[in-house]
């Protein structure tokens, strides 16, 4: 059967599926949890400087299977509790990738810092939640503001770095260049695209904050398009990230050129046993269509080099 | 999932205490809760006191929402989504139940539907005051043998509930005890219990946002409230050292319970 | 039974649902159709300078009800032969907006003030696609373009301009603000989201061009987001596009701020007679949500100037 | 809706005509068409020569993506999407069936539908010479009565098969015409059914891209060949000014047909 071990960023992952930012991400329990469920590894809840309760209810929609809308506006304990946290993880060898977010690249040089002393294998950076004013995502957009803080951030700390690119922009190539310049191992993407619910008999946005966030498989397509440009333009490998809830869809970001996968609404719909699952389905799903190894898929959608995409 | 409800019945239970019921056809189990909004103030976890087509929340004025709730009139429109979560097991024929204070109105549904299986069951209801005492006229037309303790006296006996339920529990056998209350209460439950070998099932809160299993917010040890609860079995969470000590503010700080 | 015309950038339409451009809007007789099957009025196939042949084929992929994905890559015959095609919906009274694209300013202006003398409404300008090199949303991204482009099309006819403007973006607003200040009679939003289709079996992208667009049911959180900041910020109103298939997606936009809403996908999955559907409906649930008439629904969903969105 | 199938089998009917066979469980009717994908080239509008769990499409060199089709070995994977469109209507009783080149190629399955129905069919079918003449066998083993032109006289009379058509009409009576082939073709068909008011259907081809009744590719004065076509009455198309004089190109200018 098809193996489908990965390194990413210097990392050994038994599979390439990693828990998203945000979900279960909060508790050091539920980070193991999702690691005894299947999950390749794990990414923490996006920790800040200060403890941040997030916004009020309601903070979530849904849509029939296809999306999900969510303004959590980075609710975290803060990085001075956190460690304690990630270190049930940690001890318990699950391998954990950091996530942190700022408002400025020297911030997010401490904060990196602090998450970087707990042992987790990698650092994610959180360069585009789409709706947090002044965190996040207005950073994340200035390619030389990603620049900046990368490279802060890996100035800071010995571990790779990840940055995690926002799709609400016009050019997630430039972001992805600006994140490799400033040294990162590799970027992830995507995260969620800027949305907003309605509720007609209410005659009022459904989220407390207004606007939000949409995920699940609303924005596969969107999250495959960024990762295709950055596969073609980057050195440094890709994380897929957006609408991933069967193998199908991990591989068709492996494809497009994602080396690992994060699955994060998924597990609304189908628990945390989605994981279980996506690596038991994973290799005889790529013997079925060709592939020795998830390695082997990984950018196979794109033309051999100097090949033209088309014969005619 | 998310749909919009008018109030079309509202019943002051006691001073501090109020039923909403509306009209929301999807099926739901006692025991199972919803996310309800109230537009333009906040979302919360509420029981369902009334799991039928009819539906109803039995709210306790605690902070700021919860006051504001107690005072919608009929026709206002609120925003649900669920039902939600794990529910009890109807199957047990000699049950007792334990409620405190509010915690009894997510043990009301399960009691009635209990009942008209052909269980037997004797409701221990506590309250602080016999003006606060819950559903204690609903269990007993449902046919439930209902004893009760105030902390001041003004009905029943002068104390906690958890003296009444030891006693209960020396008295006669049962098949189970149903709680939900404080968890300090229902610790108690679970220790007079345990050297019976009689099942204990809690119902617990904790702070939720997404109810969906996805978002941490109710972690509680290795669980999510929201999805593998709230109707625990009382030895999956009662040796948690979370249980009765801590629990997660929004932000996911562990703080007091 | 509540009223349903609409004026919109002087234009009386009556009822606002509108072919959203690229749909029934290469031939007249189509346009024809469209304002027969129900239509508010009809815009038309985005026009440029010279015949274009668009992409190879594939240029659609479908997903199952929630979305489409498309790189048609702007067909069109050119405006020297597009003018007799306008002219018969023109000549039979249909409500025509011509929709025009170009590379800069002067050329827009050209292309814009032939469309102009066809006898349509007004123009709407897509600075917007997002799959056609050097063409819409390179343009259209960057706001001082906008304005330029906008400000010269302006100047260059006397019917009323809407500026169309593109979802990817860090920032809507900015393009809405830009094509304001350059003198936009209204914005419409949005156009499809950069995407990508990858077909497993074939192990390559689905559509010929690679990269496409998506529309449909999973574009309407981003749809109406984009109009809901629009409306915030504008003083000219806006068109709201994206994911419109029912008349509650339609009041949805109306709530979050959209003067008249452009109907595109659903024409694929329900065929022409959505128009006459969604006219027939909408009085009737007006009616039920309580509204007098579609204009007293436009913007409700947002806080009256000063109130806090909420009460706590 | 897009699926992806292999070649199972690869006939070649004529030395510019090549059917190929795939595996695709999705009903279809006899005069629906799918979108067929050679990945790496185009993707094209064929109709559907074999409606049932193994279908087939049946290609004439053309240009250059149909020309490579004719050399795709068994074993090559093709996208399909569809099926789409109209299809003819199987009741009427005595058929006749006009075909020219590879237009054949869509009335087959309708004519094997119609005559397993028990209706009688004469096939009137055209071609530049013998060699090419296609699904003659096919035709006469399902029970159809053919008859042949070719424009060299090397099968059957020489010259037009519209010049068979107009002797058919006037010999035996017709409740239908069934037409695929070149417009110009297909015009005289319904000028010579015209009189003797034998209705004409007519499948006509235009230039596609979405298939969906979406892009307008394929506008035919007030239709859209792909959904409200192939498969027309002739009265509704005949008349159109763009009825055997222009077509579409893929920019949407009207060209000469
Ligand atoms: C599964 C479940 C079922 C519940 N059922 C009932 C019920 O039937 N009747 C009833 O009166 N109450 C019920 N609650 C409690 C209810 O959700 C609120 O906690 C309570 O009404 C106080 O809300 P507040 O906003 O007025 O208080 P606040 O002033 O905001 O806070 C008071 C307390 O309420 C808690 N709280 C606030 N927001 C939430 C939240 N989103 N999720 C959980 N706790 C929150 C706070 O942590 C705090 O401890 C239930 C809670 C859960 C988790
Ligand atoms: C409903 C329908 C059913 C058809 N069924 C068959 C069939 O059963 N067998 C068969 O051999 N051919 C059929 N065709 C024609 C076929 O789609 C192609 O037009 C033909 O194969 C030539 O393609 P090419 O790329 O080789 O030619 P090119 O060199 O690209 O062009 C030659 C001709 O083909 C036309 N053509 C090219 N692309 C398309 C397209 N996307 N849609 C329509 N026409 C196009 C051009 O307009 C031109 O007239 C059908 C067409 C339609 C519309
Ligand atoms: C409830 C929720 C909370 C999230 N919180 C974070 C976060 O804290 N940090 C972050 O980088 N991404 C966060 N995300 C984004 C996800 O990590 C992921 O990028 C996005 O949801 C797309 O993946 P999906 O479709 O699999 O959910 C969150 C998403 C959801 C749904
Ligand atoms: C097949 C297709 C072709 C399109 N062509 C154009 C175009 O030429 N000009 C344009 O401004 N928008 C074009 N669009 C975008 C639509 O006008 C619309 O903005 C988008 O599809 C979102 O609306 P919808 O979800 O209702 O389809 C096209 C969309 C589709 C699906
Ligand atoms: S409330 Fe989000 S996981 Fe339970
Ligand atoms: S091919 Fe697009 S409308 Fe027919």
């Amino acid at each position: 059967m098809a193996a489908v071990g990965v390194e990413l960023a210097g990392i050994r992952l038994r599979n390439p599926f990693l828990l998203a930012s945000g979900i279960w991400g909060e508790s050091g329990e539920s980070l193991k949890g999702a690691y005894a469920a299947g999950a390749g590894g794990v990414v923490t809840k996006s920790i800040g400087e200060a403890p941040r309760d997030g916004y009020p209810n309601p903070t979530i929609d849904t849509y029939e299977q296809w999306g999900m809308l969510n303004a959590m506006g980075l609710p975290n304990p803060g990085i001075e509790e956190y460690p304690r946290e990630v270190a049930v993880a940690v001890a318990a060898g699950v391998p954990t990738i950091g996530s942190v977010f700022a408002g400025d690249a020297d911030a997010f040089a401490a904060v990196a810092r602090r998450m970087a002393s707990t042992g987790v294998l990698a650092l994610e950076l959180n360069l585009s939640c789409p709706h947090a004013k002044g965190l996040g995502s207005e950073v994340g957009s200035d390619p030389a503001e990603v620049e900046r803080v990368v490279r802060a951030v890996v100035r800071a700390v010995t571990v790779p770095v990840i940055a995690k690119i926002t799709p609400n922009t016009a050019d997630p190539v430039a972001l992805g260049l600006a994140a490799e310049r400033g040294g990162a191992a590799a970027v992830s993407a995507i995260n969620t695209l800027r949305a907003l619910a309605i509720d007609l008999n209410l005659r009022r946005p459904v989220l407390a904050h207004g606007l939000g966030g949409l995920s699940g498989a609303a924005i596969k397509p969107v999250g495959l398009a960024v990762v295709w440009q950055l596969y073609e333009a980057l050195k440094i490998p890709v994380v897929g990230i957006g609408g991933i809830r069967t193998v199908d869809d991990a591989i068709e970001y492996a494809l497009a050129g994602a080396r690992a996968v994060e699955v994060g609404t998924a597990v609304a719909f189908d628990g945390i046993g989605v994981f279980g699952r996506l690596a038991a389905e994973l290799p005889p799903r790529l013997d079925a269509l060709g592939f020795p190894s998830w390695g082997a898929a990984v950018g196979a959608a794109h033309p051999a080099p100097g090949a033209a995409v088309r014969t005619t | 999932m998310r749909t919009v409800v008018s109030v079309v019945e509202r019943v002051v239970e006691t001073p501090s205490t109020v039923t909403l019921r509306f009209d929301d056809p999807r099926p739901a189990r006692p025991g199972q809760f919803v996310m309800l909004w109230v537009p333009g103030d906040d979302e919360l976890p509420m029981s369902l006191a009334y799991v039928g087509a009819r539906k109803g929340v039995t709210v306790k004025a605690m902070g700021g929402t919860s006051r504001r709730i107690l005072d919608l009139p009929v026709g206002t429109r609120l925003g649900v989504r669920g039902p939600y979560g794990t529910s009890f097991d109807l199957s047990p024929r000699r049950i007792l139940l334990v409620g405190g204070g509010s915690g009894t109105a997510v043990l009301a549904p399960a009691a009635e539907a209990a009942l008209a299986n052909g269980s037997t069951l004797t409701a221990a209801l506590g309250a602080t005051t016999k003006k606060e005492l819950l559903f204690e006229e609903r269990l007993r037309s449902a046919g439930a043998t209902v004893v009760v303790a105030t902390d001041d006296g003004t009905a029943g006996e002068r104390g906690y509930v958890t003296g009444l339920v030891e006693r209960l529990l020396a008295d006669s056998p049962f098949d189970v005890v149903w709680t939900c209350g404080p968890e300090v209460m229902m610790q108690k439950v679970v220790a007079a219990a345990g050297p019976r070998s009689v099942p204990v099932v809690c119902s617990v809160e904790r702070h939720m946002k997404c109810a969906l299993g996805m978002c941490d917010a109710c972690a509680l040890g290795p669980y999510h409230v929201c999805v593998d609860g709230p109707v625990f079995p009382a030895e999956r969470i009662a040796s948690l050292p979370e249980f009765g000590r801590t629990k997660r503010a929004p932000s996911g700080r562990s703080v007091p319970a």
